[in-house]
């Protein structure tokens, strides 16, 4: 495992973990057989994401990805929000290592899950989702 | 999360099945062999002599330490290449005559990959399945044989779970029906008495970097007579079976290595058991946790638990921050992102195995060790747990 | 007659292309990784980082000295072993396209065997010959190649008489044809500049102990693209191309050699060119002796003169007891009893061949070495002719 220094931060000390009582959208995704599950919490005004958590099974780039990309979300529109990608959760991370691209895209999904979510809520469309990343690289 | 890592701690190191420093005692024993003692075994002349003789000793010191003859020992360059030797060396030879093996699901990559490359060669393997002990059942065994099979290789003990196999009878029956038996002993050589007559075995392997030996050096036994193609063409060391300007400073460290562990067997054994007893009721007291492995029939140096809900990789970098050395089953920290072959064979799920951490102590490791990763782990299983979305609301904090 | 050999007298050693001790700075750098920074490199923690950062610069060492990238450098356990994999690896990897291989007499054994073995499972082999300074002629290369010509291997430079091939030319040869190229470099490095690129191979074999570096440990250039099996299955090591635990120690080693050797690549070169120049101007003084091998084309380090009338082994022996140590090609001192198969190749009759001397130099032997061989060589030789019914009665004394 060789992470960055930016990685090891976030999985031992991650910010934003935990469970959020009466999320405005919730997004769960993965497969506990490939060993990794994510669950994105948000709070939501005037459609800005006010408040993140999460909660994750995985590995030390899964725990790290939850923990940046709910950083990265806070105080952004759901539309910027929407647009933060896999690569750039990453990148905000200073890198990953190859095998381990997939688990920053459960962040990103769990995001965009966690949206619609909400979208269903307010009774609006959800937006299209990537196809699933496949299970276990 | 504040850890007590910093450049001067020391690693405390639980990893010993993966590899083992090499003795100091040992390394004093290699040292001249590179310099002062540097000559070609093969050379004619007398500081030749010096150089086949340690060679010679120290074939004897394997044979001795496995109850073999001296020309029963041929060396290698590692476990790895002792098992595909063995295989590939047993396959070929006798391939006219029949064309099916039988290994089980649980060995090591060195004999599973090495088989699944002989079936593309067109040979048949039979995969025997195992208990949730990891243990091999003789009636699957006597089951899989089939009049052209020629070869059978069950590992002596487990890498992963320590779980120690029937040989002895499985020997039995392969001898009965002419079959020739293999056994990686890699993990077994210094943690349990060894016999190749006892064990019926016609082929064992054997790595010297994981009893205090140097890394680059192994061991072949085969039992006179059998039947085996040689593993490489060239020079005529190692009766010609295995060419190659010998690695003399590593065949001594094998040598002296093999020598001190037989040596000091009992006596290890039961310090590692004395470690391992305090370790597990530590462990075993985390709840949602399971041991994996057999209860009594396994290596006494070896601990293999499963934390429900959390995953391996994590456990061993919150470890690691804390300078502990560790291994574990998950599929994260595997490049082809599967779990541990061998927890799945034993029947844990998918989800259950990626929370494994095995444990293997080293004659070094002390009850200061022991209590020191208990003390470090548990709040990191509640840590992480208390992150676990699969985790239950009584397991959080 | 007297000999000066007692238990404290350093012996002469001129027998460097048999192997060399390990250089003492070699050694020093080695020793770390056999004890505190003994970890696994495949391991998931940080010690673990420390030994595959180990490996990661030994194979720059490695790529920097021959010319090649990073990752085209595989580590293996010697020379025989990069040799095997090389010949056997091509050949099987592209067997369906065809299934004939191009090599020459002069070969060394691991080559050759190798050959010999490939031809038994079914490939078709033509060993060219050489001329009488044991050079391959570029004519007999092109000549032999056929449609179903899949490998040329062809050594850098001879371990017995010196002689270097015209590599740089069979190798263009070979790549206009779409044929992979193979040389055993095993006996030229540290010796001569080396350039995978200007050599125009695709695959390249060395040997650690051959320059100043630990015994069991090599490497094998393959260049990227290369159709090529897999030489041991099991773990995911040297990108799965070569399974087993890296000999961490001996990697080092062998980077650390190439490293220097390269370094001092001129210094080196022109201490042996002196020193054989005043060693073979005292060798051919003697009557009725031969150089063998090419006037300019061969190893600085290398002088291989046949005496008329008598038998290597006996020269040996004398030499022995003086505490020289050399070599010969005799067929008295190789298991088989038949001549050098190299001497023969270039001409030399068989009972010419019998009175071969291989003289290799290193760089710690001095002009007093030189002198010392010359000294009690020229009356061994007189004393063996002497005895000898083939000598000519004006050579007797
Ligand atoms: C059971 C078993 N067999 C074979 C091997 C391979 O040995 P080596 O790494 O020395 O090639 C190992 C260790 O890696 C092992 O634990
Ligand atoms: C030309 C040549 N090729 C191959 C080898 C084999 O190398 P090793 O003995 O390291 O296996 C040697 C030396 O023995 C050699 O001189
Ligand atoms: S969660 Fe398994 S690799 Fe990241
Ligand atoms: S004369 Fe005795 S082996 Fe040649």
């Amino acid at each position: 495992m060789m992470y960055s220094e930016k990685v090891m931060e976030h999985f031992m000390n991650p910010h934003n973990v935990g469970e959020m009582e009466n999320p405005d959208g919730v997004g769960e995704v993965g497969n506990p057989q490939c060993g990794d599950i994510m669950r994105i919490y948000l709070r939501i005004e005037n459609d800005v994401i006010t408040d993140a958590k999460f909660m994750t099974f995985g590995c030390g780039a899964a725990i790290a990805s939850s923990s940046m990309a709910t950083d990265l979300i806070k105080g952004k529109t759901l539309e910027e929000a929407w647009k933060i990608t896999n690569k750039a959760v990453a990148e905000a991370l200073n890198g990953l290592p190859p095998v381990k691209m997939h688990c920053s895209v459960l962040a990103e999904e769990g995001i965009h899950k966690a949206i619609n979510d909400y979208r269903e809520k307010q009774g609006l469309e959800p937006l299209e989702e990537k196809p699933d990343a496949d299970c276990c690289g | 999360m504040k850890n007590n890592m910093d450049s001067t701690s020391k690693t405390v190191y639980l990893d010993h099945a993966a590899t083992t420093f090499t003795d100091t005692e040992v390394l004093e024993k290699m040292l001249p062999y590179f310099t002062e003692k540097f000559a070609n075994p093969s050379s004619p002349y007398n500081i030749a002599h010096v150089s086949r003789d340690a060679i010679d000793r120290a074939r004897k010191q394997v044979a001795d330490a496995i109850n073999a003859e001296i020309n029963e020992i041929y060396f290698t360059s590692g476990g790895t290449e002792s098992d595909n030797w063995a295989i590939k060396g047993v396959a070929f030879a006798n391939r006219k005559k029949s064309n099916h093996i039988i290994t089980s699901a649980i060995e090591h990559h060195a004999v599973l990959h090495t088989c699944q490359w002989l079936e593309k060669q067109g040979f048949e393997v039979t995969y025997l399945p195992v208990d949730k002990f990891g243990q091999v059942r003789i009636e699957d065994v006597k089951k899989a044989i089939r009049e052209d099979t020629i070869l059978i290789s069950v590992m002596l003990a487990n890498n992963e779970i320590g779980t120690i196999q029937p040989i002895s009878e499985i020997g039995r029956i392969a001898r009965e029906k002419g079959i020739y038996f293999h056994t990686d002993a890699v993990q077994g050589i210094g943690q349990i008495p060894l016999d190749v007559e006892g064990l019926n075995v016609d082929l064992l392997s054997l790595s010297s970097h994981k009893f205090y030996g140097p890394k680059g050096v192994g061991a072949l036994y085969i039992k006179k007579g059998t039947r085996i193609d040689s593993y490489s063409h060239g020079g005529a060391q190692e009766k010609k079976k295995r060419a190659g300007t010998e690695n003399v400073p590593g065949i001594v460290g094998l040598g002296a290595a093999i020598e001190q562990a037989t040596s000091q067997l009992e006596e290890h054994a039961t310090h590692m058991k004395n470690l391992r007893t305090r370790l597990l009721e530590g462990l075993l007291q985390i709840p949602a946790t399971h041991l994996a492995g057999h209860p009594e029939k396994r290596l006494p140096n070896n601990a293999n638990v499963i934390f429900e809900y959390i995953e391996g990789e994590s456990i061993l970098l919150m470890l690691n921050s804390f300078s502990i050395a560790a291994s574990t089953g998950s599929a994260c920290t595997s490049a082809s992102l599967e779990p541990s072959h061998v927890l799945i064979a034993c029947g844990f799920p998918h989800e259950i195995a990626h929370g494994s951490l095995r444990l293997t102590l080293g004659k070094e490791n002390t009850e200061e060790d022991v209590d020191y990763l208990l003390q470090t782990l548990e709040p990191i299983i509640k840590r992480l747990r208390a992150m676990s979305p699969m985790t239950p609301k009584e397991l959080r904090e």
